[in-house]
C-alpha cells in the first residue's frame, strides 16, 4: 500500500484534529459552554479518517449522534462545528442542529444524525443520486454497532445490494450501544457476517489502525466507484469517555478493556509507525500536533465569542415555501 | 400555465381551456407523465411500479403498473432508471429518497395505502420533516409521496386509514388531498414542483370518478382551499372525498331550502385559514365533514381555527361529522356506517339550523 | 422419519382442506360473495401443514394477509373463516376483521395480518411469553419472501436469536411479493442464508413436500422447545393465483414456470407416495376428500346464511375500557 | 387503595393520606417497583434499563438504570427475566410487546425518548391499537409504554417532541401526560393495571420537581382530569409541563386581579371532556396551553370540543398558547422561545379578557 506523503500527514492532521476537538469539547461542556448533550468519538478516529481519506468533496457521508470525526474527517470546519455546538449563530447550523445534526453539503457531509441508523438510508439516497446523475461519487454510511439492530439499517443494505449502489457500510463497532455490550445485543460473531446474507463482502477492519482502515476502505471505494456495488466493513473500535459527557463506563466495563483498547491508541500507533519507517519525523508531527492545538483553542474562542441566534431564527428554515405559517399561537 | 379556477363552477366548463373528461386515476397518471417529461430530475420509486422487475428480457414489461394503475405505461416512457420498482421497503426507501432529494434528485414515491406510512414513519418526521431546519436551511427535500387512504374498499383496518392529521401535525411536511380529477392534476404537479415534502393522499372512492381536465399542464398553489358551492346558510367544510360528500348534502340541503357554501379545503398544511373564515363570517354557521377519526384531527383543527378566529361572527356551536373513534371494520355495512356519508351531514346541519 | 397414520391423514386432510377452501373462496369472490380482498394461497399448503403438524395448541403462529393456509393449519373452523370473510357476525372476529384478519386464540393463532412483516414480532412475542411462563410452547411466525424486506423482521430475528427465544421463522418464499420476483428483490442467494448473521440455522426445504417440511420442522419445533433458540425455514414454494383474485400472474411470470411448479404440486405428490409406499389407500383419500368437500360447501352456505353483524358492533372492541367514548361526531 | 383527590389542592397535604415529598422521577421508579411486586406477570423491556447486560458476572449491575434512572435498582429485585435489556430495535420491542401480551404477560416499555416512538409507529398504530377490534374483540392488548417528551434539555429535533397528539388520534390506544409526582404514580399504576395499550409521557422538565406522593399506592382513573386551581374569570387548560406553565400564569393573573380556574387534563385519551366543558361555563372564557406545535393538536382538540359542546357559554374566541409550527431548534434562546411560558399565557389571557 503506497500512500502519499501529503495523504499520510492529512490522516495524522485529521485524527488528531479530531482528538483535541473532542478533549476541548469535553471540557466545554463540563463548564457548560456547550448547550446540550455531547456525544464524543476520541478512540475512534482512524475509522473516519481511513475511509475518508479516499474521499473527496463530491462524495457524500451520512453520520450519527457521535458524528464530530466523521465531520472532521469530511472537511468540516472545526470553528463552525464548536460554534454549532456552543449554539451560536455562526454555526454549521445557525445553532438549530447542535452537536447531533452538524450538516456540511458544500463539503459532502449529510449531517450527523440524533436517530440510531438514520444515516444509512441517507446515504444509500446519496448513492442513489450519484448513479443516477452518472457520477462517480459515492456514499458512505457510518452507523455504530447498536445501530445494527434498526430494521431501517437492514432494509437500506437490501437495497443497495441488489441496485448495486456505490456505497460503503462502515460500522464502528465500539463495542457498545450506550451501556449494552455488543456481544449482548448483536446476534451472530461479527457484524461483518451479516454481509453474506445480502451477496456483499463484508470486512473485519482493526478500527484502531488507520493503515488497516486505509487499505480495507480503499479496496471498497474502488468497488463502489467501479459499479460493483455496497461493502459491509466492521470497524472494531472504542470509544474512550462513556456515551455522553456525564456517562461514568466503568459502571458497564472494566478498568483492564479500557487499557487494553488505549494501548493501541491510533495516534501514537500511527506516530511510532511513520517515524520507524521515517515516513515522517517527530517534528513534523510536532509541529501538526501545535497547528491543531492553536486551531481548536480558536476554534472555542470563536464559537465563545460568537452570537446567539436571534429569535427570528425560531421560525425560519422549516420550508422553502409555506404560504399560511402559524407561528405560535401566543 | 397557470389556470383561473373559476369559484362558481371550478370543475366544469367553467374552466377557460380545452380539456376533456377524464377519471382521477386517470389524471394522475397523466401528471406523472407530465411532470417526468418536464423535469429529468424527478424519478419515480415503489413496490410494483412497473412490476416484474427484471423480466424485460422475458418480455415482461409494465406488469403491474402501480397500484390502482397509478404508474401503468411510464417504465415504457421512462426506462427502469426512472420508475424504480423496491422491495417492500418503506422506510428505507423514504429514507433513500430524503438522501436523494438532499443530493439534488426529486424522488416521488408510490406508498401504497396510506397505512403503510407508519412503517416509514420516523424517515418522515425525523428525516424528510426536520432535515432543512436542524441543518440551518442549507438544504431542501423536495419529495414527493403518494397513497391511497380511505374506507369503502372492504379492506379493512390496515388498509384504510384516513390519518392526515397526522401528516398535517409536523412542522416541515406538506399535505394535499385532492378531490377530483381537476384538483389532483394541478396538486399533484404543484407537489412535484414543490421544493419541500409533500404528501398527496389519494382517496379510494374517487379513483373511478371523473371530472373535467385541461389539456395543458397546470398547478394549483398549495395551501390554497376553493368553493365548490355558493351559499349563505351555512358553511360545509370538505376535503378529499368529504367534498363530495359536502357536495351531495349541499344539493340535497338546496332542495330543503337551505343555502350552503361548501368548502372543498385541497390543502391540509399549508391549510387555507382565509377561505375557511371568509365563508363562516358569511354564513355564520359551520359543518366540519372529514372521514378521519375525531380526535385531534384535521376537522379539530378547522374547528380551533374557527372558533379563535371567526368567534363573533359563530352564531351556532361549530360542528364535526367524522368517522368514529375506531378502526375502519372490515363488513360492509360497518363500513359503511363508518363513512360520513351526505344523510349525516344533512342532519347535522338541519338540528343546527334549528330545522329538526 | 416415523409418521403416525393419524399424523398422515391429518396432513392430507389439511391439505386438501387448504386447496378446496381457497379454490371455493375464489369461486364466490367473484360471484362477489366475500366483500374485500381475497389472497389464496393454494399451491403453498405443505408449508403450513408440514410446520404445524408439529404443534399443538399451545403453541402459537402469526400469520399474513395470505393466512387461510396458516389458519387451517392450526385448526382454525373453516365454517368461521368463511363467514369472517363474507364479513358476517358469526365469523372469526364477528366479520370486523375480514380475510386478512382472521385470528383465533383458543387455537392459537394470533390472527392474520395486512403488514408486511407484522407476523414476526408477534410470534416472537409469544415465544417470549412462552418463556416467561416457563412453559414449552413456541411461536411460528409465516412470512413470505417480500416480508424479508421490511426492517421489522430482522430485528425480531436479532432480539429472537441473543434471547434464544423458541420461535421459528418459516419464510414462505413464493418467489413473488405481488408482481416482483424474489432474485429482484431480495439480496443474496438463499434467504436462510441470512440465517448465518444472526448465528442461528437457516434451512432450504422444499415446500412443495410436506415430507421435506415436516422434517426440517421437526427439528427446528425441537430445538425451539429445548430452548436452543430459534431457527430460520425458507421453504420454496408457490402461489397458484394471482396476489389476490383479480390479479393475473402471467403478466409477471411465464406459463412455463406455472407449469412446472403445478408438476410439484403438493397433493397429488402426497397421494403417490403414500397409496405407493402403502400407508394410506385410495380409498381412504378419496373419502377424506368427499369429507371435505361437504365440509367447505358447508362453510360456503354457513357463512351465506349468516347474518351481518349490526351497526353498534361498529363501536365495540376498540377498548377493554374507554371512560369517554367518541361514536362518531354526527 | 383508591385516594380521593381533593380538587382544591389535590398535591399537597389535602391528601388524606401519610406520604412524603419526592421527586417525579422517585416517584416514577416507586411505581414500576410497586407494580412489579404487584403482579407478576408484569416486566419491563427497553435499552438500558438495567445496563451492562450480561455483565453481572463482572460485578456489573444495574449500569445504566434506565433514561433518566427510571428503572434504576429494579434488576436487583426482580432479576433479568422482568428486567429485560434489550438492542436498539423499537420496533420489534413494540411489536413484541404485543405478542407478549396477546398471550398473558403484561408488558412495560421504555421507550426512551417520545421521539422513538416513530421508529416502532406501525406497530402501534397497527398492531398495539387495532389487534382488539380486528380481531372482534377476541383478546386485549394490556402494555404500558413510557417515554420522555418535550424540549428544554438542549436535546434539538430528533430528542424533544410532544406529539401526544398523534397518539391520542389513534383510536385503540390511550395517552396520559401526568404533571407531577402525585400524578405520574396513580396514573402509571393506572396504566399498567389497565387492560387497553397507555403510552404515559413524562416531560423531561418535571423530572426533577418534587411533590407530596402517599406511601401506599394507588391510582388516578385513566380518562379523569383535575382542578389544580379554582378560579372565575378564565379557564386554562394545561397538560404535562404546561400544567406547571398555567399554575404560574394563574399566579401571576392573580396578583394582578384575574382569578383562573386550572384545569390539568392528565389524560389526553380518553379526555375528561366534562371538567373542561364544566370550567368553561363558568368561566366563559378560555384559553388551552400545548407545548406541541399547533396543528391537529391536542389543543386544537380541546379548543373542538368547547366550541361545539360550550358554544352558548362562551364569552370570548377560544384561544391556544402552543409551540410554533416549526421543529424544536437546539441553540438555548431558541429552544426556551419554544416552549410556552407564563408570560406568553398571561398576555394572551389579558388581551382575552381586554386588559391589555
Ligand atoms: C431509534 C433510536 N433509538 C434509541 C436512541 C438512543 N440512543 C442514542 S445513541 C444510542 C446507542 C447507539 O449505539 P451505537 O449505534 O453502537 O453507537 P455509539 O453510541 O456506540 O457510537 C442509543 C440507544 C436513538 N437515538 N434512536
Ligand atoms: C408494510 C407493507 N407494505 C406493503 C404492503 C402491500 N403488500 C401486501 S402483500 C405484498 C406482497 C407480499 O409479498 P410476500 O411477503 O412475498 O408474501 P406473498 O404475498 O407472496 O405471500 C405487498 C407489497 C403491505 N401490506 N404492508
Ligand atoms: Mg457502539
Ligand atoms: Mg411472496
Amino acid at each position: 500500500m503506497q500512500i502519499s506523503k501529503e495523504k499520510l500527514a492529512w490522516m495524522y492532521e485529521t485524527m488528531y484534529r479530531i482528538r483535541r476537538f473532542e478533549e476541548r469539547l469535553l471540557e466545554e461542556t463540563v463548564k457548560g459552554n456547550a448547550m446540550g448533550v455531547a456525544h464524543t468519538s476520541d478512540g475512534e478516529e482512524a475509522g473516519p479518517t481511513g475511509i475518508c481519506a479516499h474521499l473527496t468533496e463530491k462524495d457524500w457521508i451520512g453520520s450519527t449522534h457521535r458524528g464530530h470525526g466523521h465531520c472532521i474527517a469530511k472537511g468540516v470546519e472545526t470553528n463552525r462545528m464548536m460554534a454549532e455546538i456552543f449554539g451560536r449563530l455562526t454555526g454549521m447550523c445557525k445553532g438549530k442542529g447542535g452537536s447531533m445534526h452538524i450538516a456540511d453539503f458544500s463539503k459532502g457531509m449529510l449531517g450527523a444524525n440524533g436517530i440510531v441508523g438514520a444515516s444509512v438510508p441517507l446515504a444509500v439516497g446519496a448513492a442513489l443520486s450519484a448513479r443516477y446523475f452518472g457520477s462517480d461519487a459515492i456514499g458512505v454510511a457510518f452507523f455504530g454497532d447498536g445501530a445494527t439492530s434498526q430494521g431501517v439499517v437492514h432494509e437500506s443494505m437490501n437495497l443497495a445490494a441488489i441496485w448495486r449502489l456505490p456505497v460503503i457500510f462502515a460500522c464502528e463497532n465500539n463495542h457498545y450501544a450506550e451501556s449494552t455490550p455488543v456481544e449482548y445485543a448483536v446476534a451472530g460473531s461479527d457484524i461483518a457476517d451479516r454481509a453474506a446474507g445480502y451477496g456483499i463482502p463484508g470486512v473485519v477492519v482493526d478500527g484502531m489502525d488507520v493503515f488497516a482502515v486505509y487499505e480495507a476502505a480503499g479496496e471498497a471505494v474502488r468497488r463502489a466507484r467501479a459499479g460493483e456495488g455496497p461493502t459491509l466493513l466492521e470497524l472494531k473500535t472504542y470509544r474512550y469517555h462513556g456515551h455522553y459527557h456525564a456517562d461514568e463506563p466503568l459502571k458497564y466495563r472494566l478498568k483492564e478493556e479500557e487499557d487494553l483498547w488505549k494501548k493501541r491508541d491510533p495516534i501514537p500507533g500511527f506516530e511510532q509507525r511513520v517515524v520507524q519507517q521515517k515516513l515522517m519525523t517527530a517534528s513534523a508531527l510536532e509541529q501538526i500536533r501545535a497547528k491543531i492545538d492553536a486551531e481548536i483553542e480558536a476554534a472555542v474562542k470563536f464559537a465563545l465569542e460568537s452570537p446567539l441566534p436571534p429569535i427570528e431564527e425560531l421560525y425560519t428554515d422549516v420550508y422553502v415555501n409555506y404560504s399560511n405559517p402559524v407561528q405560535g399561537l401566543r | 400555465m397557470v389556470i383561473e379556477v373559476k369559484q362558481a363552477n371550478p370543475m366544469g366548463p367553467g374552466i377557460d381551456a380545452p380539456g376533456r373528461e377524464m377519471r382521477y386515476r386517470e389524471a394522475f397518471n397523466k401528471t406523472l407523465r407530465d411532470e417526468l417529461r418536464r423535469d429529468p430530475n424527478v424519478f419515480i420509486m415503489g413496490e410494483d411500479v412497473a412490476g416484474g422487475a427484471g423480466r424485460a428480457h422475458l418480455g415482461l414489461v409494465d406488469s403491474w403498473g402501480g397500484p390502482f394503475a397509478a404508474t401503468k405505461g411510464l417504465i415504457q416512457e421512462f426506462g427502469a432508471r426512472r420508475i424504480k420498482d423496491t422491495p417492500i421497503s418503506e422506510a428505507a426507501m423514504v429514507g433513500a429518497a430524503v438522501g436523494a432529494a438532499l443530493t439534488g434528485t426529486r424522488p416521488v414515491i408510490d406508498l401504497m395505502y396510506f397505512d403503510f406510512a407508519t412503517v416509514a414513519f420516523d424517515q418522515l418526521l425525523s428525516n424528510a420533516a426536520k432535515s432543512r431546519y436542524m441543518f440551518g436551511g442549507q438544504t431542501k427535500i423536495p419529495i414527493t409521496l403518494f397513497a391511497r387512504s380511505g374506507a369503502g374498499s372492504g379492506h379493512a383496518a390496515q388498509h384504510s386509514e384516513s390519518f392526515y392529521s397526522i401528516i398535517a401535525h409536523i412542522p416541515g411536511l406538506k399535505v394535499v388531498a385532492p378531490s377530483d380529477a381537476y384538483t389532483v392534476r394541478g396538486l399533484l404537479a404543484a407537489a412535484i414542483r414543490d421544493d419541500d415534502p409533500v404528501i398527496v393522499c389519494n382517496h379510494k372512492k374517487l379513483m373511478n370518478l371523473s371530472g373535467f381536465v385541461p389539456d395543458d399542464s397546470y398547478t394549483i398553489e398549495l395551501g390554497r382551499g376553493r368553493r365548490v358551492r355558493e351559499g349563505s346558510d351555512v358553511t360545509l367544510v370538505g376535503m378529499s372525498w368529504t367534498t363530495e360528500v359536502c357536495k351531495q348534502a349541499a344539493d340535497k340541503l338546496a332542495a330543503e331550502g337551505v343555502s350552503a357554501d361548501v368548502i372543498d379545503i385541497l390543502s391540509m398544511s399549508p391549510l387555507d385559514e382565509d377561505i375557511i373564515l371568509e365563508s363562516v363570517k358569511k354564513t355564520n354557521k359551520v359543518v366540519i365533514v372529514d372521514e378521519d377519526t375525531p380526535r385531534c384531527s384535521m376537522a379539530s383543527e378547522i374547528a380551533a381555527v374557527i372558533a379563535d378566529k371567526a368567534f363573533d361572527f359563530l352564531d351556532a356551536p361549530v360542528k364535526r361529522v367524522t368517522g368514529p373513534h375506531t378502526p375502519v371494520p372490515y363488513s360492509r355495512p360497518l363500513e359503511t356506517a363508518f363513512i360520513p356519508d351526505a344523510a349525516a351531514v344533512v342532519g347535522t346541519t338541519k338540528r343546527l339550523l334549528g330545522l329538526e
